[in-house]
């Protein structure tokens, strides 16, 4: 640690979004700049899949950058999410972490809300026998919960702080778009849980982390001993315009000694599974890619690894951790087989999967080497300098990418 | 002492066994010879942790979700052999043992356990804590777990659960 | 195990009587069954929470300080029907249930006792730790409590305490 | 959280007293500035009882505003409250929270005070046979004990960092003497014992909380069930002329459904209680009040809750933490009944106090809804936007009042 | 309830007997009756308290290093003499006792231990935890611990350790 | 606390190095000065021994400040010192705390370093199959480990972040290096083993602490009783010209009461061992010194009391917390009763130590007394007020050396 100089003073390196100054994983500042223009702006922020809140009053609480929301169904099916703080004297109105409800009562003076979030009544708004009460120019309809502007897609929920000028789909662009639609195609989607972990690092090494292919094949022996990510197969990195969406796309590959496992350390010929089926995977979408990772700006991550499907929802808490919390799905129409595959391969994902695992411990040693190095500058060449497409997995292009993105909005 | 539920008649030398097979179990784990942990269980096995949360709301994913010995085996092997983590030691205990029921597939028990972690050259720290729900039985001489269920209480995993607990 | 003070001779049976009790208490209050709680206290009970503090200084006032198994009811009903609080969940261990002295007035006991506690989304923490002293008597043919003393060994209660421990 | 912008740079909203915004429970250099200005001025804050240290040399700590003191009876019987700091290198002098003393030698090297705080002696001060020891010129009448201006009335002890300009009893006014008085009538106290909580929220709010009537009716479902409080009894809030200290007076009503109960949620008609000795209240101090909470500028509630007497020392310790310290008492001739009911009436307070417990889960949960709102405010308005007492319940008026004095002491 | 590792066969009446023995250990310290401490080990004990990197890596060096029973006294009495420390209170709780090995020089056995510590005026946290590999002997009648080393898991000690372990 | 000003701002008192403002072990900005301008200058900082690492690829880490190295020995022999943080994107290289190694491989994308920290290969540097890699003009050479300057003595290992000016010898100096060869005379060490503990106070108190022989006549009970350190024999406070570096020497007395027992409360006469093989020194350097203790700017305390050898490396985390790691050692030629005695008298040092103990709580209490009264001032005025070397013990001499030098280096 150096003596943090004031944010202002702040200078990204000249290299551009090639280098990325260790200060952004740091600086507490940074951290407050990032609430409000990353997490606190007109972007579209998952929110909550919409069968989560099924019926009217149904209610969910979700984490947007650090403010608390309750995305609640309302009486007529629209899906409200909204700032759990009381209007009165900042209480959270809400204290369970799901259910139904009929109306939100603030717990400490009964301040009552309906389910879009206007203030339906004060008791002793009058006073009681004349005396005491509200002021008489007191305006209900100036004191509801706050509101968000919510949409939704193919069952996904995203709400936004701003006034958004855009439609989920022209924020997602055209490229995302179709991605997204190859897993949520409209079909009802069904939970199957939810895990959740903190991570004592910096937010955007998450985000680093899924954009950065090249990782992939080096750092998860699982992975790439058993074929399920191979650097060596077909694959593709691709972003919208801005760059801060991505998704990879892979595809299995065989457990076979190549030309690409020679650079490979992770790479264990002799390791087979003694129950096979924990790796049974099957083909289940349309097109050979079995594995499409997506990161939407600034709070999601939407995984397709064979048949584990989860939204992983970034909760940043400061600048040094940050929690990811999972929700693994299917489809209603999943056959009993596919439903318990999803939850063996679920086995590989989450706080203890046998790969994700490594990924969260990678975060830690990052941010480990970090926090006392926050004078240094991480290198981001792989690939080249550019932002751009790439059909192959040598690149960390959608990491420059992020930074070219993240660059601009925080006038870095 | 393994405990039993009220209104329930237990042998003494059935409780001892009993303590045995659970404190083989912390010892395996505290050990740090996970090599030991699979062969606690039947061949058939079933092992989850989970967070009470999903089991609450019925949802059936698991953190680690083993179907059979053998992927207890894959389990320890792949930590082995494939894992990156940061180096870590854990202590478990156990505390309330106690044998709710005897039916035809088993003894049933529940238990509280408590791991504590320790992060190299940090202080050792609480790391989870919760409830298993068991089912015991005797495999060809020796109790083993046909069934364990561990339930814990929070939603979040600091950082990474590497061992099973 | 429960375990005797030297000098005392005690049969296996109590010891393993006296360890159900003291198992199902915290089963009790770690399923979130508080209403079973009471039962495990005669009707005359008397049951305190007390920081060490005041019990060294020969202060009597208790955070909790119940004089009958009603008033242990009346807890409950008012914790479920009335309080208004933060979702918790508490983890209660035992450790070191020693049975020190048999008089005419009940088998008087002390344990350690710890307690972890879970709020929403955040990872488990200790919560308190202390000391139970503990009169049981026979009711009826049911071991039950007829005096617990829970001693904290903190003057410090974490925001607050919702349920008994 | 936004980027906290300097304290300089604050703004109190435009409309007064009858909002408070978020960042007083938030900003570190607020709570900086509090320490000093509310905490470490020329207020009387209260220290403890003097019966806790009846005899010379007894000493009890105590904490005020961050600093911690030692209140120890002189030889001649005065109190005198020192700093616990030792003048040579800072160390603690007295790491017992309470005992008896002759003097204070501090541990590191055995500089000795007397209860007065005056350093009596120094270890080799002349040296050891002609070398070292202090300067010749060293004086040890600058080197005592930081002590503190002591004053107290009928049992009561408070000090000041400062030079107070006016007695204790001008300093609490006319009106809250005589409540002050009502309870410490002169009698000898007796302590029946401490409770301690730590609560994760600003200090401010537990003030709040007690200066509000509002909530009482509302959210203590035991209370109001009970009718122990109610808001359709007849009772006042009153303050003296500044706004700083208030009371809260109500009486007992009958556990009967009326027009007020219709808008308490709250209220439960059919509850009844297995053990009816837990509320068997005694009338015992003249009038008909049956409650009276005293809130004292700026770290005393005194609690006269049926019969439960209680001093709550608040302890702050950084923005959103402070501690809340009970001292129980009673009178030296209470009756072995009377005796009893404070006792058992202590169910209904401290940390698990069937009453109070709602309102440090209040507290936790407002901090909650503040914490990641810091760029909103409350609204203060029930009863209207002034600082005036009122015979009546339904106001946060000494809320208020609280503000009007904080806002002129913090310069905001 | 005192555990035997696989393939031992023991009396329940031995276990009862080590069960007293390890509860009262854990008394000792936690009612801060530390002269009571050395009371159960022999003349001839050896007492340490060690980091596992020592034990790990072949060094000898421990925090507590006693080789008799008298060392065990005069630690006490410079603790209660001689030492400046800030006031704290200790809670020792053990779980897993598990006895391995029975051989001409003693009973072998281990344990998990946790300690809890609570400074003034603040919230109790855990202090340490590891584990106990002890050799117990039948002294003049008494069993007693021969040798008892308590190897705690972090390499990091909060503060100072004042009380034995 | 008052409210911190910008350490712009910050004065030093006027009587200069007798005093020390409490602001030194509270400020943060303080703290992160200290981090650049005291452990991450040219200094030379203690790393640890050569025996830890006798063979090449061995490797321990270390931390120095609160950087984290590597100290490892190379192929030919040489100790290198590396920062442990990998080039690309700033990730933990070494996860051991000791070890051997050949290289060493970056988990995430395998980055391979050689033992001097040069970056040996990057996995699909070139690209797999004409696509991605890294740019052409990537130089590896440019993207090492960061490696310390080192040097060493008589089997200690010294690092250095900056270039330093001066060779160890040198920065010691004479008298310095006289006293430190003294205990490093050539002989082969042999490590006995390590204790660490987490003192929640500044690093500074703990130089002060060995920096003061004042107080250990008067908070050692057990040392003074027992005639192991007495203020009452010959001894010196020594310094190198700077002030920054000291030596303490003392030696053995009997167990008597005279003149100078009478102002040491600690000395209790009666008091005896059961067993006395705890204390039975034996005399193994030249001279009549019985304890030597070296305080080396800016993170090491050597130990020689009695028997006990012990390195004390202190590692600073913040402002008000730092671990102090022990290393205890002896000679390869001990003999086996040596090697027992260095053992038996390591119960009175470390974490648990029957003297030491009192060191880290007097820390401890010292923190706690500066914590809330960060607004005043420390007197160092024993001995007087220059910074010269004395014979005797009744002084605070090296403690004014240090803050002298320290001035100097912090520009306060
Ligand atoms: S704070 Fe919500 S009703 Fe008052
Ligand atoms: S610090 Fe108190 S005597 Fe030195
Ligand atoms: S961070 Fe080290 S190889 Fe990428
Ligand atoms: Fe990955
Ligand atoms: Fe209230
Ligand atoms: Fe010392």
């Amino acid at each position: 640690m150096s003596a943090q100089p004031a944010t202002a003073t702040r200078e990204w390196p000249d290299e551009g979004s090639s280098r990325v100054p260790n200060w952004v994983y740091t600086d507490p500042q940074i951290f407050a700049r990032e609430l409000d223009l990353v997490f606190g702006a007109s972007d579209w922020l998952y929110v909550c899949l919409e069968t989560e809140i099924p019926n009217p009053g149904d209610f969910k609480r979700s984490q947007l950058g650090n403010r608390e929301v309750v995305a609640v169904r309302g009486t007529d099916g629209t899906i409200n999410v909204l700032v759990n703080r009381c209007a009165h004297r900042s209480m959270q109105v809400c204290t369970a972490s799901r259910g139904s409800a009929k109306e939100f009562v603030c717990p400490y003076h009964q301040w009552t809300y309906d389910l879009a979030g206007n203030l339906l009544g004060i008791p002793f708004r009058r006073g009681y026998r004349g005396q005491g009460g509200m002021p008489p120019d007191f305006r209900p309809e100036e004191h509801g919960l706050q509101r968000l502007a919510v949409t939704h897609r193919h069952g996904v929920v995203f709400a936004s702080f701003g006034a958004p000028n855009e439609s989920l789909e022209s924020y997602l662009g055209e490229r995302m778009l179709g991605y997204f639609d190859r897993v949520f195609d409209g079909r009802q989607l069904v939970v199957l849980g939810h895990m959740r972990q903190r991570i004592p690092s910096n937010w955007k090494l998450m985000f680093e982390n899924i954009k950065d292919p090249y990782h992939a094949s080096l750092l998860h022996v699982f992975l790439v001993t058993f074929g399920l990510f191979r650097l060596d197969q077909q694959s593709a990195v691709e972003m919208d315009e801005t760059g801060r969406h991505a998704v990879l796309v892979s595809r299995r590959g065989a457990q076979e000694t190549n030309e690409a496992t020679a650079q490979m350390r992770a790479f264990k010929p002799g390791f087979a599974l003694q129950d096979k089926r924990l790796l049974d995977p099957v083909r289940e979408f349309p097109g050979d890619a079995t594995v499409v990772m997506q990161t939407l700006w600034p709070n999601l991550i939407v995984q397709q690894q064979s048949n584990t499907l989860a939204m992983r929802q970034i909760v940043p808490h400061d600048a040094r951790s940050f929690d990811l919390a999972w929700t693994f799905f299917g489809y209603a129409d999943d056959t009993p087989e596919m439903h318990q595959r999803r939850l063996r391969q679920a086995n590989l994902m989450g706080p203890a999967g046998l790969v994700s695992l490594d990924d969260s411990e990678a975060m830690l040693l990052s941010q480990a080497g970090i926090d006392t190095n926050d004078d240094k500058t991480c290198v981001v060449e792989m690939g080249g300098r550019a932002v751009v497409n790439e059909p192959h997995m040598v690149t960390e292009t959608a990491i420059r990418g992020f930074y070219q993105h993240y660059r601009s909005v925080m006038e870095l | 002492m393994v405990a039993v539920a009220p209104g329930m008649e237990v042998g003494l030398e059935l409780r001892a066994r009993l303590a045995d097979l659970y404190c083989a179990y912390d010892d395996a784990l505290n050990d740090g010879a996970l090599e030991r942990w699979p062969e606690l269980f039947t061949e058939a096995c079933v092992y989850k942790v989970i967070p009470r949360e999903n089991v609450e709301q019925g949802f059936p994913v698991a953190l680690i979700y083993c179907e059979s010995r053998d992927m207890l085996v894959d389990r320890v092997v792949a930590l082995r052999e494939t894992a990156l983590f940061a180096p870590r030691i854990a202590r478990r205990i156990t505390s309330g043992i106690c044998l709710r029921a005897i039916e035809p597939d088993g003894l049933h028990l529940t238990a509280s356990f408590a791991v504590f972690q320790t992060m190299q050259d940090q202080p050792s720290e609480l790391f989870l804590c919760g409830r298993c729900q068991d089912r015991v039985v005797d495999d060809g001489g020796a109790l083993r777990f046909a069934e364990r269920l561990c339930i814990y209480d929070s939603t979040i995993i600091p950082t990474s659960l590497v061992y099973p607990v």
